[in-house]
């Protein structure tokens, strides 16, 4: 089956953010009030054919620790739904 | 005559005056392609600058895993000299060969110009012919140079004296001294032996007077020094 | 007349109708030619093929005539226009291969993608001539900066035109930047290509011989961008940012690929012919190829590796995704090439074949989707000469004065050096690597970039220029005057200049006063070329330049190169030794006309640009030459925008990343008595230089300016790192210290861009 | 409330996707079978000050509009959860 996995890949807190913070900054200069820890990193999609989406899954989580993300300085979500 | 391989990535940009200084250092410089296995003879290998593989996801990720690394991490434990410059230094930390990472630039823009950099340590592989604090201006041209690891190894690369090469402030300069917002300044690390050494700036486009300045020569003639002495290799 | 070949319309495709015919902007004539030259209708992938390559872009049926009229010849061109870049030759063998081109429209609707694009396609215009491209350059013009939209614009074409270089690890060696209100939703983006090629390894893209193989090389082909060469050539409407071709993106890894293959393939002598797939995709390609060489050529559009399904003939053949190189060789070598290609990780696919009775067909899955007559489809496009007159309104601009009375010089002068026209462009060429390959003598920041030739002495100078307010006002002496200035630019690095390629950004030639400014820019342009001896050897036409606020300033860029024979000779623009004595070369009249001062301080673009004397100035470029040949000089700079004050405090200034600044003090003397202070001050007259010697040379260098018939005055000295910039005339005084010129220089455009920029702002 | 939003920035389908094609292959040399449509965008967090989920979503989808998403070139999906 075909899976399509979402992947986020964020700077790990504690790091310095600064594409977050100019968001930040950039977002009040435009009038948007009320916005408060913007962090920003990587959007991944890919579509695994895989037996489960859990097998998916599990194959992707691999993939981010392996290339996808960096461990010294991200962290990753996923989310998988059949395709 | 020292052997120096310098690497070819698929996207690499910087082989060709990278194998120039070598030459004209005296040494022996041989191109090697990323899907080489074996780096022949050599005592030395160059992972030179560019942007291999586009730079895509993160620099330096995808190159890690060409079939050349292998043989550049054996070299790497068995002593051997490894010099990391711009994406070969990305290279080198996301390969684990050295330690933190290096990320966008604070400013979020490519930043090409001179720096100023102090050599702060004269017994790497390649800047023996230095003075101990010397500071000289090189050129850098990346888009992600800020160096960043955490708290403990950034406490540990400076005691164990592995800080090569420092961003400086020299009086007259009307540029940020530190160009990327690199943690401690720091513009280039090694190892504790110094063999294996990474750094962001360009010692290998300015290292002849015909182009205003020969400051980053030395870098390869204390590499041909080091290596023919047996120090390193 | 009878159809001479048979084409039928691929399953599923809409009928021909006039509404259909219509949205292909082609005109009543150019139907009625083409149902003649056909002798039916055509099918809806044949009116696409149409449209593309007779639209103005590809056709140039509006400026053909015009262009025919620049000087073409040489004893050191090589390659004239026609090809997808002019070439020149270089000492021992060597050769220069350079190319502007414009991508205005697609960077008006995607700044980043749009510039980026820019870059790759001319790279590739530079590389098929078979030249490793060592350098390239950058014209933009963008609306003011107190706008967030042109801000955003100006942000997004500059990291695009960087991003793209510095991936395939070529140095940006200058550029220019102006801004003007009249660009303001339609900035101009204009990149320069330059590349060295050993002569004998020059190709062209002419394909011959009967059998021989078509095949596509590099990336796979999208939807992106389709139309692409008709969207350049309408004006921006609202209507057609509805309209705009899905944004092409550029990939300059794969780039960098396609051009090492594509020189291996070249080198190694495994092919016949090939050229990008540009404007027009592979309908121009291969088209042009076909005609150039006098046959037919046949593609199968099933063939080339998509990178969506179900791709229609007709998407497939106009197609500008970017990447792509038309490639035509001997049946027997494709699997060396094929190896050559694979070996850089890139796919070669036959797609077609050359063939003997002149026509470009298309097929796809064994129907014939298009037949048409091959020479006819290149060049049977109706030719248009429309009415050529200047407007009243633009005459009566020639003869406005300011009205406002001039602040003090002093404060005048920081005034000028604010203005992001003429401030430091750091901002712009610190994104761009300069540096990489390790030949750049003059990386960015001086009068023009200069380059060593690997492995040889010399070097080759190159510039991009265009003073368009000057072309507005006097389009003819305008047009001198932007070949005028890039010669100076590369005369005062030493260099002699060699030959031009030309950028022509002009609004909606159907208006007569937008085609008087073409044809009367385009006749300064050919006179200055004739005068000293640089031909064109090719360069873009981009019209409809123009916005629902009206067309751009007419802006006729000049790229130039020139060859330095000895890269240690090369002068620098900035003063260099405190001591030094400092001369102005050529004649003052204290023409204000059209200057920077008038526009940027008191507020009028007005008055008659200075005319351009191409006599004195081809004297001054020979005593430019002359002195850097004999070791003469230690800085030159041109005399342009801001006239001697602006070009004496950019000496003084230093260069982008210079820790020393100089001081200067010097006396305007009895010299030019009649001229008012603010023309000697800012005042725009042509055909001058300010240089630097040491004391011991001056009578030297009077003595060889003189044996030229141009003037030199002996100004002052230069003074010691951080000093003031001081100027004397007749007893009165003018000061700054230069610590505050650097600053304002250099902070003018960084100032500007900090604040917010944003997607939508202001538009 | 607090608000946190995650939004996915991803290039538009039918857009070439460099990085994208760049990762795939690596994904296939490195023994991950299968993986085909890899798009790479951004992963954008941010914490809202808002009277609702819904108004934060509101807000954020005001920001993808102006700022965060390029309105030619991208698409964005939103999703709110309280902080
Ligand atoms: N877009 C750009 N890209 C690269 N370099 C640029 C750009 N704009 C300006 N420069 C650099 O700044 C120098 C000065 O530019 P300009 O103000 O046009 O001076 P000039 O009037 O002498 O031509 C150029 O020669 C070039 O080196
Ligand atoms: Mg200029």
């Amino acid at each position: 089956m075909n899976v399509r996995v979402h992947v986020r890949v964020i700077p790990r807190s504690g790091l310095l953010d600064p594409q977050g913070q100019a968001i930040a900054h950039a977002l009040a200069a435009l009038g948007f009030p009320g916005v408060a820890d913007v962090r920003v990193g990587k959007a991944i999609e890919l579509t695994v054919d895989a037996v489960s989406t859990a097998a998916a899954e599990a194959s992707v989580r691999s993939m981010c620790e392996r290339l996808l993300a960096n461990p010294v300085t991200e962290d990753f979500i996923l989310e998988a739904e059949p395709a | 005559m020292t052997r120096v391989a310098v690497v070819r990535f698929p996207g690499s940009n910087c082989e060709t005056e990278s194998l120039l200084a070598v030459t004209r250092a005296g040494g022996h410089a041989t191109l090697v392609d990323y899907r080489d296995t074996d780096l022949g003879q050599s005592d030395a290998v160059i992972l030179p600058g560019g942007f291999s593989y586009g730079d895509y996801l993160r620099s330096g990720a995808i190159a890690r895993f060409a079939p050349v690394m292998t043989a550049v991490k054996t070299l790497a434990d068995a002593g051997g000299a490894v010099i990391g410059i711009c994406n070969g230094f990305q290279i080198l930390c996301e390969a684990h060969l050295l330690p933190g990472a290096l990320q966008h630039n604070a400013q979020q823009r490519f930043a090409a110009r001179p720096v100023d950099v102090r050599i702060e340590r004269t017994d790497s592989v390649c800047t023996t012919d230095y003075e101990p604090g010397e500071v000289i201006r090189i050129p850098i041209a990346h888009g992600e140079g800020r160096y960043v690891a955490d708290e403990a190894t950034l406490d540990a690369l400076e005691r164990d004296n592995k800080v090569l090469l420092r961003y400086v402030t020299v009086p007259g300069t009307d540029m940020p001294y530190n160009p990327n917002g690199s943690m401690r300044d720091i513009a280039g690390i090694c190892n504790s032996t110094g063999t294996v050494v990474g750094f962001m700036p360009h010692p290998e486009r300015l290292a002849e007077q015909e182009l205003g300045s020969d400051a980053g020569q030395r870098f390869f003639t204390s590499l041909m020094r080091r290596v023919a002495s047996g120090v390193a290799a | 007349m009878t159809a001479i070949a048979m084409a039928e319309p691929f399953p599923g495709e809409r009928a021909v109708t006039d509404d259909v015919v219509r949205e292909h902007k082609l005109n009543a004539t150019e139907y009625t030619a083409i149902l003649t030259l056909l002798g039916r209708t055509p099918t809806l992938t044949e009116l696409g093929i149409f449209s593309a390559l007779w639209s103005e872009h590809c056709s140039y049926k509006h400026t053909k005539p015009v262009l025919r009229r620049f000087p073409v010849d040489g004893p050191q061109v090589v390659q004239g226009p026609g090809e997808n870049a002019g070439v020149l030759r270089l000492p021992d063998g060597w050769a220069v291969a350079f190319k502007i081109e414009s991508h205005n429209h697609p960077s008006a609707v995607e700044p980043y993608q749009g510039a980026a694009t820019g870059v790759g396609g001319i790279l590739r215009d530079v590389f098929t001539m078979g030249a490793r491209p060592v350098a390239v350059l950058n014209s933009l013009r963008l609306g003011p900066l107190d706008d967030a939209r042109n801000r955003y614009l100006f942000a997004g074409i500059v990291k695009g035109v960087g991003d793209y270089g510095n991936c395939m690890g070529i140095p940006t060696l200058g550029g220019d930047v102006c801004f003007s209100p009249c660009y303001t939703g339609n900035p101009l983006v204009n990149a320069m290509a330059v590349g060295v090629l050993r002569e004998s390894d020059l190709i062209t893209a002419r394909a011959h011989g009967v059998g021989n193989i078509l095949l596509a090389v590099g990336a796979s082909t999208g939807r992106d961008g389709i139309h692409g060469a008709s969207f350049a050539s309408e004006d921006l409407t609202s209507e057609s940012q509805k309209r705009r071709p899905q944004v092409q993106v550029g990939d300059p890894f794969t780039e960098k690929l396609l051009l090492e293959a594509s020189l291996e393939l070249i080198t190694g002598g495994y092919i016949v012919a090939i050229q990008d797939m540009g404007a027009a995709g592979l309908t121009s390609s291969s088209a042009e190829m076909a005609a150039r060489g006098g046959v037919g050529v046949e593609v199968d559009t099933s063939k080339v590796p998509t990178r969506e399904a179900g791709m229609t003939p007709y998407e497939i053949m106009l197609s500008e995704s970017q990447e792509r190189m038309l490639v035509v060789a001997e049946p027997h070598r494709i699997e060396e090439i094929q190896r050559v290609c694979r070996k850089w990780e890139l796919d070669a696919t036959a797609i077609g074949l050359v063939t003997d009775d002149g026509i470009f067909r298309i097929v796809h899955d064994g129907r014939v989707v298009a037949a048409i007559p091959g020479q006819e489809l290149v060049d049977g496009c109706p030719m248009y000469s429309p009415p050529a007159e200047e407007s009243a309104t633009a005459k009566a601009r020639r003869s406005l004065t300011p009205s406002l009375k001039g602040p003090e010089p002093v404060a005048a002068l920081e005034r000028l050096l604010d203005a992001p026209t003429i401030a430091s462009k750091r901002w712009v060429f610190e994104q761009y690597d300069g540096t990489v390959r390790a030949n750049s003598v003059i990386p960015p920041g001086s009068d023009a970039g200069v380059l060593r030739v690997a492995g040889t002495d010399f070097g080759i100078a190159m510039t991009v220029d265009c003073n368009a307010r000057h072309v507005l006002l006097d389009p003819y002496e305008g047009g001198k005057g932007a070949v005028a200035e890039a010669a100076r630019n590369i005369a005062c690095t030493g260099a002699r200049p060699l030959g031009v390629t030309d950028c022509l950004n002009f609004g909606n030639p159907e208006k007569s006063d937008i085609f008087f400014q073409f044809t009367e820019a385009c006749r300064g342009i050919g006179d200055a070329c004739r005068a000293f001896g640089t031909p064109v050897t090719g360069g873009n036409v981009s019209l409809y330049n123009q916005s629902p606020m009206g067309p751009i300033d007419p802006t006729p860029t000049v790229g130039m190169v020139g060859l330095l024979a000895d890269v240690n000779k090369t002068v620098p623009s900035h003063f260099q030794y405190n001591g030094d004595a400092i001369l102005l070369l050529g004649e003052t009249r204290g023409h204000l006309g059209g200057s920077a001062y008038w526009a940027e301080v008191l507020d009028t673009v007005g008055g008659a640009p200075p005319s351009i004397d191409l006599a004195a100035e081809r004297a001054l470029q020979d005593v430019l030459v002359e002195a850097a040949e004999r070791c003469l000089l230690t800085s030159a700079h041109d005399l342009s925008d801001g006239g001697l004050a602006v070009a004496l405090a950019e000496c003084c200034i230093g260069g982008p990343w210079d820790i020393v600044t100089m001081g200067a003090e010097v006396d305007l003397g009895r010299h030019a008595d009649s001229v008012s202070d603010e023309g000697w001050l800012f005042g725009e007259d042509g055909a001058r230089a300010l240089v630097s010697c040491s004391p011991t040379y001056v009578v030297e260098v009077q003595r060889l300016a003189h044996a030229h018939g141009i003037q030199c005055h002996y100004l002052g000295l230069v003074g010691e790192d951080g000093s003031d910039v001081i100027i004397r005339r007749d007893g009165r005084a003018w000061q700054w210290p230069v610590a505050r010129l650097r600053a304002i220089y250099l902070d003018a455009i960084p100032r500007r861009m900090a604040a917010v920029t944003t997607a939508d702002g202001g538009s």
